[in-house]
């Protein structure tokens, strides 16, 4: 018996109501969080960073986002990338508008924003349902990217049309621009992702995340118990826009520096945070971070095998990569369709047995 | 040995242009390589990189590749954006030619930048210049219109476009096409009905097939439509068939393959099977480009390498060596491509070069590409003033301080 | 004046893009309807249809850049041509085989799986089509030509210019589109509302399990419908493909079907038609009004351009949020 | 207990065999563990047994239908006609003559009443015209279906569901229904009514059937042979007279006590002697 | 009995009857062509348990969709406590106190059976979104008062065991115990129950009768039923409303609708003991 929940009894509902109530997890997880605060920042370097530390905090972010609509409140969402390119302009024009105040606030209003276009164009899920609304959410998705493209207000005129991040500073080390150190940006990012996951983690562990999961589980049945799902779901809009605003508004701010709306926010960005989701288990945070941690670093691990070991032509190993990426994503719906976290469960299920079959 | 990567991409929805062109770039150096035991002495190691056109697998590709690179060539202005501040932090030569920010040729503002031969605003304005050419130097009254991109990349030349629309006295129309751009009827009736002189176009990927297609379906004149170089390949004509005869494009490299380099390249590398992709593409008009980046890196490199007095150079040496780039046609024949591209001679404030470009013209019943005008220079009286109000802009918004160039 | 009829040659033309972006659509409808699989892949599908299409009647050798890359050998081509109504049935029966493949080794483990999972099965699916089909022929552009005429009829051009004294611009691929779109969509709704295979179909889109229950083969039904669709998306890639050149992009068009599907009922064959010529006709009509000086410019006071990639996808929204199961679709049960 | 059953069921041919089964579902959670039972030919057996004691669960595992539930028979056998239905596919069992009436119904929703019947005939290839004879027959049976046989399904009543599942699995002229729960949520007299179908089927054209019953009472009145679950476990069995007449049965499962049926306002404590604090 | 007090009366084992709380007025309900509820009037009192019979299909359901305010009657009346009934959405009527159960079993399949149950408190949480948001004392303490009411439930119906298991894997019975736990923790003046038994063995059905009973005991609260198992209607209920094809054909006490010929010919079939 490696993982053991026999024996770990809980004497008051606030105890058995805790985030990790095994006591096992629970100093798994502050291990984890000693070593990412204490010791990843020292031994960051720029590739490590730019690869994969960043991409994995920010997309864990917009993943524990979109989770909170699609996996806890079951509306599906395809405008991910418009809503992340929402929270990339707001916190871009905030910053150049308002030079001295300080960037996170920057970035928690860029989220402000991104919740209440996430909202308005939650509206239609009240009477639109399933792959329907999943469609019709591409509408934001589309009109987003051509506003931002269109009206020059959102890019300061530049000629271009692109946006650039100027440096901006916390606690008097640079975290945007060109300068910031590797160590700087990953904190930053860390920062939010911590806020991000306990948000998440207390919203749907209480009545509001009961009343998502109604609503996405059965919705007549939930209106019919009592959960207004006018409510219901602009929360979820919100809540999930707000999250995926701030990971956009770290995507250019912080992690690319430069941004043109048509490419670093287009529906491949809509389909890759789905996609985190999915492959990381619907309506589960630790999914979320476990899903980004997966695409984030497949195709990295793939290209490095493919390319650098195996030494295959650039252009068939970004081929076939395609075609293992596509693979794997079938595989692990095959063997469980709810996602790695799930997975997980299993594996402690199995842990618990051990050494018996069941 | 000598790192220059190619951040190239081979997939995704520009993937046929990036192959070709990357197998040019490739090429090149192989022959360098093979033939001449690299340059000066120096092997050069080009280790690829697959961006598929994507800014964050753009950004991972160049943290993938930084280490002792000395010069980057993303072929995307997107993550050319992205890769402008870092490489001024780096310390790497960013080398866009044909593409990239515009102003990047105010070496005073981009010190690490460099995007000779010629830029889009160049492209726009050699346009412009053949068509008075074509018309006696008046195009007073003329209709013409702009097909873009609707993307960074394809606003790029609308700026320089509308004022010369103000010098020479057209009218401009502008039309933009949205990405990916298979679908151009509404575009293409509305030529229609306007019934411009000239079209323009900055397209790129499927757009520029379904444009000339469109243009052909209603028999828009094909010798009245020019597009910029990126939509001047043989992959955007072929499909539309004969009716693309007579379409033009710019471009500021030779095409076809009567340059003697294409011997060399046979005996040393297409033969020896060491070409990028078994040499499928080699001639084509953007494999040529390809290759045309590469001479251009690999003169800087040799610049460098003189200037230091070391041949393992570092990227200071070689933005040194591009700054001080002379490629004249007398060199460009000694390395096999003579006329291939305009003279080229940088400083430390300019870092674009001249600026010209040449007209090249589709012939459907031969499937090539023929050249059909020498290089034009641009308007500089119009665009000098238009670089260094973006360049202040961008200095400005990055705090960036000019350098003096004394 | 002139701007009605210009207004007039953009709706007619509207009509006729309508009709391509149906022939997507329709490939998302039969296999919705047949087992609520959102198919995402059909557009890929659609490229990948054409590819072999064009690689079969040019003789290339299949994956002939892989076997170079591990053999050093230099095989490209087979050196033959095949016309193309030959070719056109072998890479049918190619759609066949895969139809086959996608049930054995992918379909048949999600039984019962929610739609979502089944809809992210899909893009996966197009993840690996798309990077098969680059292995298997090449990330080139390839020129289509089964003979179908382009360009614009000049018939229509000198009637209406006789009539109206403005001549219309149809090209005749749309023609062509249409008539074939038209027979498509009589042998479906026959198909699947008077056979028994039909009616199987539509059980299966409603409960895997009850279908499995009463001896309904899904492995059987599903190669249909994928078979079926893969035709289909055939003709769309041969459609397309001669408008662009066969290519990555043409995977995209996917994207322009959506609003079709969602407007006309992800259930609804006729819808997907019906769907296909509102958007049409809205997309461009409204691009036509917003982008020209003389209407929306003396209107508003300003033009918008560029509006068709969004456009169609609100132009469905408002039609949903009047009838959310889209115009033809079934209508949505909801019931304690 | 086991041993004897099986000796008095063995003189009648065994259509279907079930050895030790055992299922798990989700490659971890136990569900049956051992069950066996025989199903003579002609027959009608019961199953019966409280709320998740594992009788939908030995249906479907009979029917081959538990991988779509990520369920899977792990030992055991399950013999139809002498060939194990482990190699079957759910069509070929149901070509076969074996069909399966699913708990909580499962109607085609969007598919019309009709709809849902003719799909019943799938795997027949006897003609249109055999197959309108038995959909008069179902309509003979359930009336009300005839009035709804235009509405589609998922608007029907959940008694006419039933129905509709019912009538669907007559469509096939099946050898074997397996029926789980056919009385749930049906009218009284429907209840009667449908097992006087089951009998009628079952006597005029020797169909065999083994079903899944929480109403106990009916259960035994109509079938031959029952077995009782419990957790998984076969806990006894016997012909239908045998179980009517044990006494624990009749405490548990029919609700009789020495006084005869007792008031269910009446029943003043938990069966089980279960206190619940508040 | 019809035409007890106004005020209410005591029945004969002693349980208080109080007032109408609800009455329905010539309720119409139809779905395109057909009629599901034709003309129906009824009331149910105070603290009754009120059982609705008849025949598949007769309307039933729709009758307890249309009190829980998901079906709107075409026509008719609904008064709540001495008031008409204006349009409400549904969970606006849940909020009068009016909680369900449903036929084809209607729980929240992706949550275990304790978050299921704690859904029922969900009009009784008063703690806003930012308190939630940071788990600040409010919303913690509400958790922990509303769990504690939760177990009480829990225990009552004997469900301790699967409180963690995820819904979607209960047996059926099982399940229909949770919807009336999750009805029960909302802590209503009317429980509407749709074939609470349905699916269930004997033994399983004492059970279940003994907790609607314990429930109206304890708390008083008014129980309008839907069963088949005329053993359990006539055991249980006060009132019995007969419906036949939409229309009202008997109300009455068990004795009385037992012995109605119209009920035993449309229904019953026999006589029931
Ligand atoms: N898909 C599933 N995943 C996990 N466990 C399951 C699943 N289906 C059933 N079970 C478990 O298997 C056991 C037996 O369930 P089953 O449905 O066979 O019981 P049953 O006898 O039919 O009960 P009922 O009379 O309530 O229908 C139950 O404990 C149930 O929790
Ligand atoms: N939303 C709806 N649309 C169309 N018809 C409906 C709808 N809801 C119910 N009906 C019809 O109304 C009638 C009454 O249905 P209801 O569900 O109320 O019956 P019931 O008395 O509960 O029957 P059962 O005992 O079988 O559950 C049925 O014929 C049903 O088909
Ligand atoms: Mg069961
Ligand atoms: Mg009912």
């Amino acid at each position: 018996m490696l993982y053991r929940e026999a024996g770990d009894f809980k004497t008051t509902y606030r105890d058995d109501g805790q985030t990790f109530p095994i006591t096992l997890d629970r100093l798994g997880y502050y291990a984890i969080l000693f070593v990412a605060v204490l010791i990843v920042p020292f031994v960051i370097n720029d590739y490590w960073a730019s690869a994969v530390l960043l991409p994995f905090l920010i997309y864990a972010i917009a993943s524990i986002g979109l989770n909170i609509l699609v996996g806890y409140a079951g509306q599906v969402s395809l405008g991910t990338g418009g809503f992340m390119a929402v929270g990339a302009y707001a916190v871009y024009k905030l910053m150049t508008a308002f030079p001295e105040v300080s960037v996170v606030i920057h970035i928690l209003l860029a989220g402000g924003i991104t919740a209440l276009v996430g909202i308005a164009f939650g509206l239609p899920s009240l009477r639109i349902k399933g792959f329907y609304l999943a469609v019709a959410t591409l509408a934001a998705q589309f009109f987003l990217v051509w506003l931002f493209n269109k009206v020059p207000w959102f890019y300061n005129y530049s000629a271009s049309g692109q946006i650039n991040a100027p440096e901006r500073t916390v606690l008097g080390w640079a975290v945007t621009g060109p300068a910031a150190s590797p160590s700087a940006k990953y904190l930053i990012c860390l920062g939010f992702v911590i806020f991000a996951a306990w948000v998440a983690r207390n919203l749907t562990r209480g009545m509001i995340g009961r009343k998502w999961m109604a609503i996405r589980d059965m919705d007549i049945a939930a209106e019919i118990i009592g959960v207004n799902p006018l409510s219901a779901k602009m929360t979820a809009f919100g809540v999930s826009s707000f999250f995926v605003g701030i990971a956009g508004a770290l995507l250019f701010a912080v992690y690319l520096g430069a941004a043109e709306v048509t490419e670093a926010f287009g529906i491949n960005k809509s389909f890759l945070v789905l996609f985190m989701v999915i492959i990381g288990g619907l309506g589960s945070i630790f999914g979320s971070f476990a899903g980004a941690a997966f695409l984030v670093l497949l195709p990295v691990l793939l290209k490095n095998v493919l390319v650098g070991v195996l030494g295959w032509p650039t252009d068939l190993a970004a081929h076939i990569e395609l075609m293992i990426v596509g693979a794997l994503i079938i595989f692990f719906l095959i063997v469980e369709p709810h996602g790695l976290a799930r997975l997980w469960q299993l594996v402690k299920e199995k842990l618990r047995l051990w050494p018996f079959p069941h | 040995e000598l790192i220059v990567p190619n951040l190239s991409y081979r997939t995704g929805p520009y993937g046929a242009n990036g192959t070709q062109y990357a197998d040019g770039f490739n090429d090149y150096f192989t022959l360098l390589n093979e033939r001449d035991g690299g340059i000066g002495g120096e092997t050069i190691s080009v280790p690829e990189c697959e961006t598929a056109y994507n800014t964050e697998k753009g950004v991972e590709c160049y943290e993938a590749t930084k280490d002792g690179a000395l010069v980057f060539n993303p072929l995307s202005t997107g993550i050319t954006y992205q890769l402008i501040p870092k490489v001024g932090v780096d310390k790497k030569v960013l080398y866009t030619p044909g593409y990239g920010r515009t102003s990047a040729k105010n070496g005073k503002v981009f010190e690490w930048v460099f995007n000779a031969p010629a830029n889009y605003w160049d492209g726009a304005s050699v346009a412009i210049k053949y068509l008075l050419d074509e018309n006696g130097g008046d195009l007073n009254g003329k209709k013409i219109a702009l097909v873009y991109h609707n993307s960074a990349y394809g606003k790029e030349p609308i700026r320089t476009l509308q004022e010369l629309a103000k010098k020479h006295g057209f009218t401009l129309t502008e039309i933009p096409v949205e990405a990916p751009g298979q679908e151009q009827k509404s575009q293409w009736l509305q030529i229609r009905r306007d019934k411009p002189d000239y079209v323009l176009m900055w397209g790129w990927g499927v757009m520029n097939q379904v444009a000339i297609q469109e243009a052909a379906n209603i028999r828009f004149p094909m010798e009245n439509f020019i597009g910029i170089w990126w939509a001047g390949s043989e992959l955007d004509v072929m499909p539309a068939g004969e009716g693309a005869n007579g379409y033009k494009a710019l471009t500021f490299n030779g095409v076809g393959m009567d340059y003697p380099i294409y011997d060399d390249l046979k005996t040393h590398v297409i033969d020896t099977g060491k070409a990028s992709q078994g040499g499928e593409h080699v001639g084509s008009a953007v494999y040529s480009r390809g290759m045309y980046a590469a001479v251009v890196i690999a003169e800087a490199i040799r610049k460098a390498q003189e200037l230091a007095g070391t041949s393992a150079i570092t990227p200071e040496q070689l933005r040194d060596g591009f700054e001080q780039l002379d490629i004249t046609p007398e060199r460009l024949a000694e390395i096999g491509l003579p006329d291939f591209g305009p003279e080229i001679k940088l400083s430390c404030d300019n870092h674009g070069g001249s600026g010209m470009a040449r007209i090249q013209q589709w012939d459907a019943a031969e499937k090539k590409w023929n050249l059909i005008t020498e290089f034009m220079e641009p308007d500089a009286e119009v665009l000098d003033p238009l670089i260094a109000e973006d360049s202040a802009a961008y200095a400005q918004e990055a705090g960036v301080t000019e350098r003096s160039c004394n | 004046m002139d701007q009605l009829l210009y207004g007039t040659e953009v709706l007619i033309n509207g009509l006729m893009t309508g009709v391509m972006y149906s022939l997507v659509a329709l490939g998302f409808v039969l296999i919705y309807k047949a087992s609520g699989v959102f198919n995402y892949a059909q557009g890929v599908l659609a490229l990948f249809a054409a590819l072999t299409l064009v690689g079969i009647m040019e003789g290339q050798v299949p994956f002939a850049h892989l076997i170079n890359a591990m053999f050093g050998t230099h095989i490209e081509n087979f050196g033959w041509n095949i016309p193309a109504v030959f070719a056109i049935l072998l890479t049918a029966g190619v759609m066949v085989v895969l139809a086959i493949l996608i049930e054995k080794l992918v379909l048949q483990h999600l039984v019962g799986q929610e739609p979502i999972i089944l809809f992210m099965a899909t893009i996966g699916l197009a993840y690996f089509l798309e990077g098969l089909g680059d292995v298997m022929w090449g990330a080139d552009i390839k020129t289509l030509d089964v003979g179908l005429p382009q360009g614009i009829s000049d018939v229509v051009e000198q009637t209406t210019a006789n009539w109206f004294g403005y001549g219309f611009f149809i090209d005749r691929l749309d023609i062509w589109a249409t008539i074939i779109a038209a027979l498509l969509v009589a042998a479906l709704v026959a198909f699947s509302q008077y056979t028994k295979q039909g009616r199987a179909m539509r059980a299966v889109a409603d409960d895997h399990q009850a279908a499995l229950s009463v001896g309904i083969s899904l492995q059987f039904i599903w190669i249909m419908v994928w078979s079926i669709a893969g035709f289909v998306a055939l003709v769309a890639g041969i459609m397309w493909g001669t408008k662009s050149g066969v290519q990555f992009s043409l995977s995209l068009i996917a994207l322009k079907a959506l609003p079709v599907l969602m407007l006309g009922g992800f259930t609804s064959i006729p819808g997907a038609i019906v769907g296909g010529l509102i958007i049409g006709v809205g997309e461009k009509l409204f691009e036509f009004i917003m982008s020209s000086p003389d209407l929306a410019g003396s209107w508003f006071g300003f033009t918008i351009s560029a509006t068709e990639n969004w456009f169609a996808y609100v132009l469905a929204l408002l039609f949903l949020v009047f009838r959310p199961q889209g115009l033809f679709g079934e209508r949505i049960i909801e019931r304690v | 207990m086991l041993d004897t059953a099986a000796a008095s069921t063995s003189q009648t041919e065994a259509l279907l065999e079930v050895n030790n089964i055992e299922v798990i579902y989700n490659h971890v959670i136990l569900v049956l563990k051992g069950v066996s039972l025989s199903v003579p030919k002609g027959s009608i057996t019961a199953l019966l047994g409280g709320n998740g004691a594992g009788k939908t669960t030995t249906l479907k595992a009979i029917s081959n239908l538990l991988a779509s539930e990520r369920g899977e028979v792990t030992k055991g056998s399950i013999v139809y006609r002498g060939e194990r239905v482990a190699s079957l596919n759910p069509a070929s069992l149901v070509k076969k003559g074996v069909i399966q009436v699913m708990e909580g119904r499962h109607c085609f929703e969007h598919l019309t009443v009709e709809e849902n019947l003719l799909t019943g005939a799938y795997t027949r290839t006897d003609g249109a015209a055999a197959i309108k004879a038995d959909l008069d027959m179902v309509y003979d049976y359930f009336p009300r279906l005839k009035e709804r046989r235009r509405s589609q399904a998922g608007y029907t009543s959940g008694g006419e569901q039933q129905m509709v599942a019912m009538g669907r699995a007559l469509m096939s002229r099946p050898e074997t229904i397996l029926l789980d729960e056919p009385s749930m949520g049906l009218a009284p007299q429907l209840v009667e009514q449908i097992f006087e179908i089951v009998k009628a089927v079952n006597e005029g054209e020797g169909v065999t059937f083994l079903l899944a019953e929480q109403n106990t009472n009916v259960a035994l009145r109509f079938a031959h042979y029952g077995y009782i679950l419990e957790n998984g476990r076969v806990v006894m069995d016997g012909t239908a007279q045998e179980l009517r007449e044990n006494p624990d049965v009749k405490e548990f499962y029919l609700g009789m006590s020495e006084e005869g049926r007792k008031s269910f306002r009446d029943v003043r404590s938990y069966r089980r002697r279960k206190r619940w604090l508040s | 009995m019809l035409d007890a007090p106004a005020e209410g009366y005591v029945t004969a084992d002693g349980r208080q009857i109080g007032p109408v709380v609800m009455d329905l007025k010539n309720i119409t309900l139809r779905f395109g062509g057909v009629v599901a509820i034709k003309d129906i009037s009824f009331d149910i009192r105070q603290g009754e348990i009120r059982a609705i019979i008849g025949p598949n299909g007769a309307g039933k359901s729709s009758m307890l969709n249309v009190i829980s305010g998901f079906y709107v009657p075409q026509e008719g009346e609904v008064w709540f406590k001495g008031y008409r009934r204006g349009p409400m959405r549904p969970y606006q009527v849940a909020r009068l106190g009016i909680a369900r159960t449903f036929q084809n079993i209607a729980l929240f399949d992706g949550m275990s059976v304790l978050d299921n149950i704690m859904t029922g408190r969900l009009n009784k949480t008063k703690s806003g979104f930012l308190s939630q948001a940071l788990w600040w004392g409010p919303a913690e303490r509400e958790e922990i008062a509303n769990r504690e009411q939760v177990e009480k439930i829990i225990d009552f119906l004997e469900i301790q065991n699967i409180r963690k298991t995820p819904v979607g894997r209960l047996p059926y019975g099982l399940k229909k115990r949770v919807e009336l736990a999750r009805a029960l923790a909302a802590e209503p003046q009317i429980l509407l129950l749709d074939e609470p038994m349905a699916g269930m063995n004997v033994e399983e059905k004492e059970d279940m009768s003994r907790f609607i009973l314990d429930v109206n005991d304890e708390f008083g609260t008014t129980t309008v039923l839907i069963e088949h198992d005329m053993g359990v209607v006539m055991d249980l209920s006060d009132r019995v409303v007969v419906m036949d094809y939409g229309r009202k054909i008997g109300d009455g006490t068990p004795d009385e609708v037992r012995n109605n010929q119209e009920v035993i010919d449309a229904y019953l079939g026999v006589a029931h003991d």
